[in-house]
């Protein structure tokens, strides 16, 4: 062997034999302490990684987890039928519970049950923290001591967000005083 | 969702169904699917207010609450089961009714009077904000549905000496992967099982020959108690079930033997 | 979508998502019987896709069930160290491999490949046999009499445990997951 292959090749032999994201310190420790590249010099080369990567079968993309190669949604209607089925569509009373935990986390089931106006059952919550999306970051302190549910890392490499914040945006609420006025007149004095 | 008029008549169970009640435009024969359609009282509600166009800041409250109540009825009298929510729902939207057609009492305590219907306006924009989020988290391009994990093989190379550490948290997760994975793409159920009989098999795999028979008897150790026994009798039982093991008896009431199939 | 993607680049994305061997036949299945390529078209692409590779952090190879994406042996001095690092791991399919075993035995290779719906490399099965950690139980007396694999008294102790009764249900995964959380920072991949 001459020589060292580029940086970018490296890094692309480690995501695939990784088969999951990998973050920037677990990319450095691919190094020896003596070659170890910067941060900016792997950036640098995962966005090399990415341009190459136009138009293939394969992405590279930025989830919480660190950078995940993945095979983009364009070539689902082939890739999905190496499975028998198509994975399980979630139901609304699902999405609408994880939608509430991730984000109003921490929350309790009450407080779910709450904005939803029906009760949320058991399978539901339980199903969500098998999946690993969901997990219980500890207890309220009022009666009962009801679970505080979170969502988790899995969460969000799943969904394909580096954090939270990359959640679209909830809709605004609007101003609830101006409707009285209009209804009685002046407000009350 | 989208509910159109397509028949004035309609069958419900095989009955001609054709006292509506007015402003109802859903079709009866969606009316059956009518508790699997809505997600709860409030997104009944917003529903009844979208499809007028309304502003949820503006709810004609008489006529929405007469309209709800109309479903109810209709549903009653379908003997659909009302998950009790409905009924919470329809007595707070008469009570709201009921206090905005009452006279202003004059204000005694000197707070601004609160619009009766200003908690249930916050709880329905409550509600529809999350139920936008949810059908947002939605459209996200997931793993394994519409995006999938890229990877090659690594053929391990001569260059690790040091074997791999494997803690058990990592062999659990493995499994769950796995699990997951072939739960989420196809029927492989894989039943939980409990571990001591699958134990047990590869014990009793590794005792019994394919020549030779064991006594049936000899498997079991009394000293293990009743569980042990159990847990030896139903190893015993799948592994003949497998195919893996043979169960032999001579004659009636005779002894009974095992052996390795083949 | 305007336009099917090239042949090469849907393999590519299957053959990435399989992360395993798919054969002829499989990749055949890919597409809708009207639009199925002919074998010749399907070798004429992956010879392609094997060039496009020549250099990079990813090879095609042939093996016994088919083509498989590799990450080349030249990349060891950096990728082995994926699994080298202090809380050193097995690939993802050694892993499944080796719970599979665990937790099903005693099970065929084909029971294996059925639940994880790819094919396990013969060096996987080597690996976990020359660990010590898994052992030839038996034969099954079905057609071509596939070894039964089992876990080792060796497995037990490497894991500190008495018995297989002993290893954790899988409800307690999740639990286990936030200990791990807590303890060691985010896990890795």
């Amino acid at each position: 062997m001459n020589g060292a292959p580029p940086l970018k090749i490296v890094l692309e032999g480690a995501l695939l034999a990784a088969g999951g994201p990998l973050d920037l310190a677990r990319l450095e420790s691919l190094f020896d302490a003596t070659a170890r590249p910067s941060p900016e010099a792997l950036r640098a080369a995962l966005a090399e990684l990415a341009a190459d990567y136009r138009g293939r079968g394969v992405e590279l993309v930025e989830v919480a987890g660190g950078w995940r190669l993945q095979v983009p949604q364009r070539l689902a209607p082939w890739v999905s039928r190496l499975w028998e089925e198509k994975p399980g569509r979630y139901s609304r009373a699902t999405l609408e519970t994880l939608a509430l935990i991730a984000y109003r986390q921490p929350i309790t089931r009450g407080e779910i049950e709450e904005v939803r106006g029906v009760a949320v059952s058991s399978a539901i919550v339980k199903a969500l923290l098998e999946r690993g999306w969901v997990r219980v970051l500890g207890h309220k302190e009022v009666p009962g001591r009801p679970a505080l549910y979170g969502t988790t890392r899995e969460f969000l490499d799943h969904f394909g967000l580096r954090s939270l914040a990359e959640l679209p945006a909830l809709a605004e609420l609007r101003d609830l005083d101006t409707i009285g006025a209009e209804l009685y007149g002046a407000p009350g004095a | 969702m989208s509910l159109t008029v397509d028949e004035p008549i309609a069958r419900v169970r095989g009955e001609p169904f054709a006292a509506l009640p007015a402003d109802l435009y859903i079709p009866p024969d969606a009316l059956e699917v009518f508790l699997d359609a809505f997600e709860g009282p409030l997104d009944l509600l917003l529903y009844l207010i979208k499809r007028q166009n309304l502003d949820i800041l503006d709810i004609p409250i008489a006529a929405i609450t007469a309209q709800y109540m109309d479903y109810l009825a209709l549903l009653q009298e379908l003997r659909l089961e009302l998950a009790a929510e409905y009924l919470v729902m329809a007595a707070w939207l008469a009570e709201i009714k009921s206090r905005l057609l009452l006279p202003r009492a004059p204000s005694t305590s000197g707070e601004a009077e609160v619009d009766p219907r200003a908690e249930l306006i916050r709880r329905l924009q409550e509600y529809e904000r999350f139920k936008a989020a949810a059908e947002g988290l939605d459209a996200l391009p997931r793993l394994d549905r519409d995006v999938f994990a890229a990877g090659a093989e690594w053929v391990e190379s001569g260059t690790v000496r040091t074997p791999p550490r494997v803690e058990l948290t990592d062999l659990l997760a493995a499994l769950g992967e796995v699990l997951r994975r072939a739960e989420l793409h196809g029927h492989h159920h894989v039943a939980a099982e409990p571990l001591s009989v699958r134990e047990r098999m590869s014990r009793i795999l590794e005792t019994v020959d394919a020549v030779r028979f064991t006594a049936f008897t000899a498997l079991f150790m009394p000293a293990e108690g009743r569980r042990g026994v159990v847990v030896t009798f139903i190893a015993v039982l799948e592994l003949i079930r497998e195919a893996l093991l043979e169960l032999v008896q001579h004659e009636p009431f005779a002894p009974l033997y095992v052996r390795l199939r083949g």
